[in-house]
Order: C-alpha cells, then structure tokens, then sequence
C-alpha cells in the first residue's frame, strides 16, 4: 500500500516545492559531428556489416526523401512527409533491435521499415495506392505497414499507438517470446491522453516496451516550448516510475546504443524504457506545410550543421569502413533506383473495386455485399464516370 | 442445467473462453482480486492468475488502447468497462482504431480477437451517468459488432461467440438484469449466432422489435395486447451491428406493422435506421407508421426515470395506434 | 459585399465575434501564430493578442475539457478540431459532459458559451483519417447543436449565429470547399438562424434533402432530373441537431417522395433519422420509399474514393428509381 | 526553441538513465496526531475564528457522513459516499482559498462545499432528489453544485474536471479577477488522460489552477499501486513542470498551508501548481462497496491512527480555543440536525414533470416539447403508474 509508506520519506516542517529543476537529465552522446568519438564513450554493439547496413539505409532515406517530395511537387505524387534531419531516429532504433521485435511508429519513422527490408516496391506502391499496395490502397501515402517484417500499419490519429504498444509487448511476454516492441511517437504526439493511458499501463502492468520519443521541436507549426513546459518528454518518465534516457538523435551511435540497452532492459525485467532523442525536423512538417510561416532560416541553418548521415559518414569514412568514391555512387545508383521505381509504381492500375468493401470484416457480410451488388450496377450503367474500375469486375 | 442470473453467465462464458486458451486475457478496473465492481470477473484471477485477469489503472482509452494492440498481437483481449457511460473516453480507441484496423492495414493486422464488455442501461435509479445505452453511437462504425443479450442463456451464448468471433465486439450487458434475470443455463461450452435476430413469440398483427434488457417490456406489452386479440410477433434483435434485416423484413412483411422499441433517447437511436430499412423494404406492405417507443430526448434523468423511461404502457399505447391507424 | 471563399467567411466571422466581445477567444492546435493548418484563425493572434488566440498543446480532449471550463466560466469559447476526424478523443468531453452540463446542474452551470469548430468530409483524397462526416456520431446527444454551412455566406451567418448561441455547438466546415466555394458575402455583421432548414428550389415531384458539401451533389442531381422533366424540391438542412422536421415534413407532404443524401456510411447515419421520422409525419402522403444515398458501410477509402461516394449520379439514379416506383 | 538548448544541459557519454528515484519529494507535516507541532513548523494564517469554523466543518462533515451512510443502510436513501478520515483534505482546501475561488471537485469532497455555507437542507434536497434540489432532482446523491457558491456541479465522469479547471482558471485570469481555481482529483482518476491534458495544458497556458490530488490509496479496490510505479501524483508535476507540494493530507494545518501559498502562487505567477494530499479512504468506497473483500482490517486501523479530526481536536484544546464540553455539545447537535433535516426533506415531493425537458437546452425546443405533451398525454391516460407526477402538471 503506497500511502502507507508515505511516513518513511523525506519530512519538512514548511513548504517546499519540487518542480523541474529537481531533475537533471544528462543527454548521451557518443559520436560528434566530425566523426570522432566523445572521450570515454561506449560504443554499441556495432561491427562493419551492421554499420554498412545502417549507413546504406539513411543514404536511402534521404534520397527516397529528397526524389518523393520532389515527385509530389511535379504533382504526381499527393503527399509525402519527409524526415530530413532526424533519420538516424527510425534508422538507428531499428538497427539497436532483433528483427521479431514489433515497431509501432507514429508516420515520420520510415527509416525503421527501409532497415527492416521493404522493398522500393512496397514503398512505392503505397504511395501511390497502386492494386499492389500491401494496404490495398485504403491510406494516404506513407502508411506503410507489413507483418511479415513486423512494421505496425501507420494510422494517422495520433498517440493511438502508445497504448497499442503497451498491449502488444504484454502479449509478448504473456507467449514468452524473445521480443519487445518499440513504439516511436513526435514530442506533440506525447501530449495525447492516450501517451498518459500507455506509459502509466506499461510500467503498471510490466510491459517490455520501449517507447521513443522524437522531440524534433516542432509539431507542425507549434514549437516544443508551446507544446509542454517541463524538461522535455525525458523528465515524465520519472511520474510514471520508468526508467528514461535522453540521447542526441541525431548520433547514430547514441541510439544504437540507446536502444541495445533499453531492449536488454526491457525484456530482463518485463519493464518499460523511454528514449528521449533531441533532433529537430530540418523540412517542413510535410508536403502540405510551409515552415517559413512560423520559423526562421537562421534556426534551421543552426540545425543543418548538426546533420545525422553526414556525422555517421564522417565516422564511416575515419574507421575506413567507407569511401568518398562508394558514397557517391551509393547516392548516385539511389537516385536512379527511386526515380525508375516511381515511373514503374504511378502506372500500376488501382486495386480492384471489390477491395472497396473487403476487409471491413473477416467476412464480407449481406447488407454490405448487397451494398456493392448496387454499385457495380450503377458503374455499368455510367462507366465513363468510374474511369478506373468501369469493366474491370 | 444450472439456474444461473446473468453475471453467473456471464462469469461461467469467460472462464470457458480462458480455460479453452491461455492466451485469452481479461481486464479492467476493478476486474483483478475483487473481480469486478458487479463481480463478473470473480474467481477469475484466483484460478488463472493476475497476468491472465487484472486491475488495470483507471484509463479508459488506456484499456481500450492497450486491448488493441494485446489482440493485433493475436492474444485474445477481453476488456471491462465499468459502465458503458464510461466508454466514451475510450471512443477514439474504437471508432478510429479498432473498428478501422483490419481495413487500413489491408489486412495486414486486425483486432478480431478484441471484446469489450459493458454494463448498459437504466432503470437501477442511475441517473445521467449510470444508465446510459449507447449501442447507436457504435453502430455508425463499420467494422464494429454490436451484441447485447437479454438472459442468461443468450448472454454466454452469445459472450462465447463475440469473444471467438475474428472482429472486435462491443457486448453490452444489460445491468439491471444481472442478479434479476435468472434461468437455465447449460454448464457446457455453447454458442449463439452473431447477427441474428431470434423470433421470441410468432404473431400476425404487429411487430414488435427491440433488445436486451427492452425485451421484458415488449414482451409484457405483447401480453397486454393480446388481451385485446392483437397478436404480435415478438423479436429480440440480439446482434446491433450488423444487424439482421432479413428476419425483421420477413416478419414486417407479414405482420405490415413494426414497432421498435429501445432505452435510448428517440433522435438518431438505433430504432431509427431499423426504420428507415424497413420503410424502404417493406414499404408496400406497410399498414401504419413505424412506431419508435423510446427515451426522451434528454439526458436519462434521476427522480423522473419512470416518466422518461419506454415502458410497456408506451409500447402498448403504439401498439393500439399503430393497429388502429 | 465582398467576394469570399469559406475559409475568408469564416475567418471573417471570427474576427467579428472577436471584436464585439474581449471575452471571446480562439484556440486549438496551431490555431495561433500559423492561423490554422488551413488559415482559418489568420491574422486574429496579430490582431487580438497570444492571450486570446492561440495554440494549444496536441490533446483534442484537453481542448475540449478547457473549452468547457472556460465557457462555464463565462468566457466565450471558440475550439478548433484541426480535422473533425480527430474528434473522437474529445468525445467524452463533448457528449457526457458539454452535452450534459446545463441539465445535470439544474442549470446552475451552463457550456453556452461553447462552439466547436471543425473541417469535416471528403473528397480531397484524404483517405480515412481526413475524410469522415462524422455528425450522426454527435445526432444521439440532447443538449448539443451541430450545424454545417453549405457556402461562404452561409458560413458567416451560421458561425456567428452559433458563437452567439446560448448552447454548446458543433460547426463542421466542409473542407472540400474551403477555398473551392466563393460567393458573395456582406462584410457587415448578420446572422442565419439555427434549427431552420433552407429551400434552396421549389420543386413538386421530389424532394432532396442534404447539407453541407453534399448540396453540390444533389443540385446537380435536381439540374439533371429537370432535363427529364422532373421538377425537385431542394433543402439544405443546415442544422442537423436540433433539425427541422416542419420544413421537411411539409415538403414531402407535397412531393410525396423523399431522398436524403449524405457523406457518410449509409447505417445509422444521420439520414436514417429523418428517414424514420419523415415516413410517420407523411405516412399517407409518401409515394415511394424514402431513398437514402450515402456512403457505402466501409471505412472511408482512398484510392477508390469515387466509386465510394454518394455522387450526383447516384442522387440522380435514386430520383428516377423514386420517381418511378 | 527547446531542442536548441538541449545542448546547454548536462552530457554523458555512457547510458544514464534517471527514474523515480531521481526527485526526492518531501512531505509537509506541521500538526502531529497529539496537537501539538513540530519544531520548526511554520503556521498557515490561521485565527480562532477560522481554526473554530474549520473544526465545526469538519465536525459537521463527519456527522453528515455517518447520519447519511446509516440512512442508506435503512432504505431511506439510494446511495451515499463518505469521506472519512479525510476530511481534512476538503475542508482544508476550502479554508485555505477565498470565496471567489472556483472549487471543483471529483466527489468525496462535500467537505469544501460545507465550508462555503451549503445549508444541510440543500445537502438534503440534492441526496433526495426532491423538488427543491438545486440540481432538480437529476443526479444521484452527493452530485453537489452552487454557482452562488463557486461550486462547480460534480459529475461522474472521473477526470473531466481537470481540464474544465484549467479552461475556467484561464477565464479567470483572462478577466482579470483576482481569483483562482482549485480542482479536486483522487489518485485513481489521475491516470485518466484528461488529467494529463489538464496539468499540460495549465502550465502552458499559464492558468492559475491549483490540482488537488487526493491520494488516499485506493480507488474502489484498486490499491494505488496497481494504479501507478512512480513516485506518487506529486511527481508527474515536475515532467509538466508544474510546482508541486506532497503533504500530509490528515494534518489540517499542512492542507490550509499549502492552499494558501500555492492559491498565491498560482495568482502572481500565472501558474499551476500541484498539492498531492497523502491520506487513507478509511471507510467504504460507497454505500454500495464493502471493502472487506480486498483489504485487511489490520490496514484500516493502522489509518484509524491518524484521524484528521481528532488531531485539529487536540491541537484546539491545546491552543484553549475549544473544550471537550463544546465537542459533546456540537456532535449532539449536529446528529439532531441532520436526523431532522432527512425527516424533512425525505418527504417533499420530487421535481415538477416539466424538469424532465428543461435545461436540455436553454429553451426547449420543438421536438422535446412534443415529446413532453406526449408524455402527459399518456401519463393522463395511466394515472397510477405514475404516481409522483399524475395530477401534478
Ligand atoms: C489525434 C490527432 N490530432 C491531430 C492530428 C493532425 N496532426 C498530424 S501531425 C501533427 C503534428 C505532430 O507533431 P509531432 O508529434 O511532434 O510529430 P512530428 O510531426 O514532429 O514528427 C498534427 C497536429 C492527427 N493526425 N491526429
Ligand atoms: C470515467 C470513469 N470511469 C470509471 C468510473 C467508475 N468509478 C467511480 S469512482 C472510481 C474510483 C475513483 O478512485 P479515486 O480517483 O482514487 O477516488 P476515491 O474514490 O479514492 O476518492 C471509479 C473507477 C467513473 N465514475 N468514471
Ligand atoms: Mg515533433
Ligand atoms: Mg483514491
């Protein structure tokens, strides 16, 4: 009984308030930006297969960035949000998990999925919500989702995961399985009810999650400092009695580690862990949005200087394990690879009409197949209305 | 058979559900040691242990969230809410997630094996807050069941059918039946269909059509009209959504009137869209309006709940006038 | 009078409730500095200070508690939903609570002083999560208003009316048209009454009921029956709750037929309701049965969005399968 | 910009995490169970006047309580909630505000209310639902509410008072009035999201809220540690960076202390601020819980121990403000009182039929006044089954 116990703490005679300054978080960082190593720092687990993966993969996030909201520009594309700037978040969680780990993340973490091996394909063909599309073509672009690679399907209400997560690890530990889930969500995300409900479940109910957080200062428009006015999402971890880690997201090796040691931790003692990692959204928060409205070019210059691949390059290149020449062509052969991909994917023809009403339920039932049965008569009957589907049922 | 009151049900369909698989899982506030606030869950920790049956934290959308993802991971969730008035905190968990799961993932992921329980309804001197019966808000949500039972027999029936059924269910249990409503109940394993209506009592005249704890007044309605030689056609609609429309066209098609009756408030209740199908498939074979006998539009009230309430004077009142139209 | 597209009516409106009454105030998420994911507070942060316009942390039931607080405070509250699909963790907030705040209180306290605003519908290819109508969600709640404007006119009119109005609102702004409607609207203050419906076409053989972005559609549709000599009664009904059964009943009781077309899934949507009020009112006056075109049972899909919507065609289709009947 | 500064803080370059045991929060103690007071102890601003005032309350409360639940268990009335063995929580908090504050309240806090003037014959009225309740007969017993007395109207629904306050607070200092809002939660409503929307939203928006928790151990038999891991409630204050106060929730002194300077605070700051009461539900949850099925005898008694009310007896008798002849005398009037006063209003008539459809809106509008004729029509038509209302319109 907790109250009980209240009598053995610390007592005062007159008021004395606890605020934020009664916490100090500390922040791990490993590597610098010219790709050295900070004095004294641990390395994660990490050897030159595992980096050339890791490496490899945020050279393709930032090139599959780069090509898809420049193909949204050019209008053939409806939507992209990109992740310039923090791609070691998704990247580097991955890379510090076992592959029958689950990842739940919130949209800007298609890093842990491009690590995890869905192919160009698969990307591309969500995107443009093509009849190949894993999601048949049910979400806007960048709702990737795979079970086979246990990527957790996207949904756009936001902090809906942060329970989910809870529910899904305690299945985990319920089976006994070797695996923990990860659950990523946006510092504006954190301030859903729903961000409370998990947190607090997960350490109640002995959860082996680790939640990650990416303060990336902004959530849309609004700037952290309007979003919360504590120490960051790191100092709630403390209420809620779980154990919690800032790092710099935007060293690779930080959350490598950052995440190697939360997964170890979290499923020896069938507890959470929550990551705080500090980066910032370089782009706008997506295609749809304009940050010159709200922010300055001197801030996002401050935060280029602070760019992740760059940093996790310079370290490639000082353990020469990576070289100008490979670095160039890898960009390069991305280039070309994403841009054929897009041409090959935009053609694919629509997912068939009778996916429309598929999967509402296991089995489609009366009302809505009657439903449909209405509509394929009402197609036919003015089938240059219905362009994409008209004769093809 | 036993004699069993709708908890004992209730509680004897769970502990079928968790003894047949030991991945099944139930939780929610109170649900743990004490078993539950109506004692539902009793016993159930006891015999399969607190990570199988436990208290959760007072959240809502944390229960309903955290069932979610326990069910994507193919764990078979039944969650507790207190009382269905204390749902909507966990709305977004159900309308935006679990009904919309399998869907947006292609099928990729669902949560087939997510069952939420609920005590529903009035008439225990509740007021605003412990007598609400919000199956119309759900029932806008496709990919949503909808199931409430009216007795023990159908209620572990039924119980055993939402928590095995591969989509998520909302059960809502009619509360003022729990210790009131006693029968004979099998100690076997059983189950009652979802999505059908079941035909209580064949009648020619009228039909009248409700469900869970509504039943009992429609049926004592359906007693007084025969006093008067009208003969009705009693139906219980058991399963929300989808609901069965079949059986009630059929039943309208002969009888050529329908009344519907439910607890809740009149405006944009479930009644309504039964209506408006049935108008539209029975609508040459309709001798009168259908009648909707319901709550009020207000609130559900405290010290004038038998006024507001949808008793069975009401009903008989439109039975009379849909009859004498 | 000035040419104005929805999203400057609105903002428009804003900046006049605003400026009559220092207590009134706009927030929401990036409601502040931006002015609005889709500008519709632009400029009013500049203009009337951080204090009174600004934005809120990302919690939509927190908005809305505060929302509720502040307006029983006496305050006058102006929340924004950044997409009405992000409604449903605010659910509580608004039907157990703004709902419920006068009657459970005896009126000692009162949420009057509460609108909510938020872009809702479809066809901007959205996919589920930035697509849903999600009003008959809201229909079942005495003690709430929910209306929605259909153009830039009636935006103004109808947003100021609802700030003014001494009951909790909801204002879904269809946001398909935010920018795609533009029409006359006088820079100067007025009102357009809540709870009235509006024929926007005197018709005889049919009438055709929407609101909202739906009023396009069936437009459209009515111009095509005309071609075919149908002649439709258009009606917006511009407030779904409470709505405005004498303009309809007495319409149909002209026409003798009946559709209602709307965004959402077709069950237990808020057509179903006026479907099933409209055939007791005109029992003996209907020719057909009342058709309702309306999405399909389906969570709102993406790339097959055309195929899914409750088109002008389908309207069309549905006044010639009433017609014929 | 907050993820600009993170660099300003503390770095490490090896995993640290913090956890619960990073903030010591300290208990505020000024009056022991004897009356007398620790050393050092610094005083509220308290006189004889107001000391006598809040020991009558706290008198009255305990009589009410004990009349009430005994009325219950007769059948006279449906259903109560006492709050014994922390009284001092409530009635603390109210002597410690102005009367211009706004108080709300989950439930088990009539105590405040008390405080304010609400006259037992309004007590009565609500718990009887009669016809001259304030809130018209519409909700179940101990759902109080005065707008003459800032008393927000309580409503089931756990939590959603919490951001009300922080909305009504901003009202207030939005209007410039020198007032603040307190708001009442036990620990089991604080793991609702809207708590965590509520003390977020406080601090960045600057209300002057003071969050009242009162952490008596359990909600219904939910012992608070199946309710959380942390540190208590105080220590979620510091992730939202709110102040926040643990205290001694039994020891009046220490209550009205800390309302009063955090109702100072919060007015001067423009700021929240967090007082987590610690204290013991010594009595059943409500009239319909027995808590003999999740909780020792043993633990009830060791609770027994700090009875809040004896303990301000003992130091009224020290301080001469109050004799045990007085004490007799009170508790016998006060039975009598309340006795006469549930004779009273147990007997008039419930709430005229049109309150069924006022207040839905603010006029009733067309629907509903049909739906009322309708009702009377059939109420005429079936007199006898409805006895409290045929003849009566
Ligand atoms: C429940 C909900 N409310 C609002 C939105 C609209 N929305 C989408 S992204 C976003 C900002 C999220 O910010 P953050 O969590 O910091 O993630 P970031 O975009 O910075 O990666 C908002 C408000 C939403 N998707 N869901
Ligand atoms: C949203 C909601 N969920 C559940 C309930 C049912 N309920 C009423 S009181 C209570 C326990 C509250 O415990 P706590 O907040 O610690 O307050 P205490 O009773 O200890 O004073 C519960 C679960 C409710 N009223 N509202
Ligand atoms: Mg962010
Ligand atoms: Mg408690």
């Amino acid at each position: 009984m907790n109250t009980d116990s209240y009598n053995d703490g610390a007592v005062v005679h007159t008021p004395v308030f606890i605020d934020g300054h009664s916490v100090e978080i500390p922040i791990l960082k490993i590597l610098k930006q010219d790709g050295t190593l900070y004095e004294g720092a641990e390395l994660p687990e990490i050897d030159q297969k595992l980096a050339t993966k890791v490496y490899k993969t945020l050279v393709f996030h930032r090139v599959m960035d780069e090509r898809m909201v420049a193909s949204q520009r050019q209008g053939r594309l409806s939507f992209y949000m990109a992740a310039l700037g923090e791609e070691a978040a998704s990247v580097g969680g991955a890379a510090g998990l076992k592959d029958q780990d689950m990842i739940m993340t919130q949209y800007r973490e298609q890093g842990a999925l491009m690590f995890r091996g869905f192919s160009l394909e698969d990307f591309m063909n969500q995107m443009f919500s093509n009849a190949k599309d894993l999601g048949k073509g049910r979400q806007m672009p960048i709702h990737y989702g795979s079970k086979e690679l246990n990527y957790m399907t996207v949904s756009s209400p936001l902090g809906t995961q942060i329970p989910q997560a809870t529910g899904y690890a305690y299945g985990q530990k319920l089976q006994g399985l070797d695996a923990v889930t990860i659950c990523y969500f946006g510092e504006g995300a954190a301030s859903e009810g729903d961000f409370h409900a998990g947190l607090n479940m997960a350490a109640v109910q002995e959860a082996p999650v680790i939640f990650f957080c990416r303060n990336n200062g902004y959530a849309i428009s609004t700037p952290s400092d309007e979003q919360f006015k504590g120490n960051g999402i790191a100092s709630r971890g403390v209420g809620y009695g779980i154990k919690s880690l800032r790092i710099d997201g935007n060293d690779i090796l930080a959350v490598i580690k950052a995440t190697q040691i939360a997964r170890a931790y979290a499923l020896k003692e069938n507890a959470p862990v929550l990551i705080e990692a500090m980066s910032y959204r370089l782009g706008a928060h997506s295609t749809s949005d304009d940050p010159s409205g709200y922010r300055t070019r001197e801030e996002e210059e401050r935060w280029q200087a602070n760019d992740p691949i760059l940093r996790m390059k310079n370290w490639m290149l000082a353990q020469k394990w990576w070289d100008e020449a490979q670095d160039s062509a890898l960009y390069t052969r991305y280039r070309e690879e994403v841009l054929a991909a897009v041409k090959v994917s935009e053609k694919i023809e629509k997912p068939h009409l009778d996916t429309l009403i598929t999967d509402v339920y296991d089995v489609t039932p009366v009302h809505l197949q009657a439903q449909m049965d209405e509509l394929k008569e009402h197609i036919n009957k003015y089938p240059d209305a219905y362009p994409f589907t008209a004769g093809k049922f | 058979m036993a004699q069993m009151n709708l908890l004992h049900a209730i509680n004897n369909a769970l502990d079928i559900a968790m003894t047949e698989n030991e991945r099944t899982v139930c939780f929610g506030e109170d649900v743990g040691y004490f078993g539950g606030v109506f004692r539902a869950t009793s016993g159930l920790q006891e015999k399969f242990g607190k990570v199988r049956c436990f208290n959760t934290p007072l959240v809502e959308q944390g229960i309903i969230g955290f069932a979610n993802g326990l069910a994507s991971q193919g764990s078979v969730a039944v969650a507790e809410i207190q009382f269905a008035d204390y749902i909507f905190p966990a709305f977004d968990q159900i309308v935006n997630e679990a009904a919309k799961f399998r869907y947006r993932s292609g099928n990729e992921f669902n949560v087939g094996k997510l069952t939420i329980r609920a005590p529903y309804g009035g008439g225990i001197a509740g007021g605003l807050y412990h007598s609400q019966s919000p199956e119309a808000y759900f029932a806008h949500t496709p990919g949503l069941k909808v199931v409430i039972p009216r007795n023990p027999y159908q209620a572990k029936g039924l119980l055993l059918a939402s928590i095995r059924d591969d989509n998520p269910v909302i059960f809502f249990e009619p509360k003022r039946l729990y210790r009131a409503s006693v029968g004979e109940v099998p100690e076997e394993d059983y189950q009652l269909p979802l999505g059908k209506a079941e035909i209580l009592q064949a009648g020619n005249d009228i039909t009248l059509l409700a469900w869970g704890a509504q039943m009992e007044i429609i049926e004592k309605a359906a007693e007084m009209a025969a006093t008067d030689g009208i003969s009705c056609e009693v139906i219980d609609l058991r399963t929300i959504l989808p609901w069965d429309i079949e059986t009630v066209t059929q039943s309208v098609m002969k009888t050529g009137r329908l009344i519907v009756s439910q607890e809740a408030p009149l405006t944009a209740g479930f009644a309504s869209e039964i209506a408006a199908t049935i108008q539209q498939e029975c609508f040459l074979h309709l001798e009168s309006p259908i009648g909707r006998v319901c709550g009020l539009d207000t609130p559900y009230p405290l010290a004038l709940e038998k006024e507001y309430v949808a008793d069975h004077l009401k009903v008989y009142e439109a039975i009379k006038h849909s009859i004498n139209y």
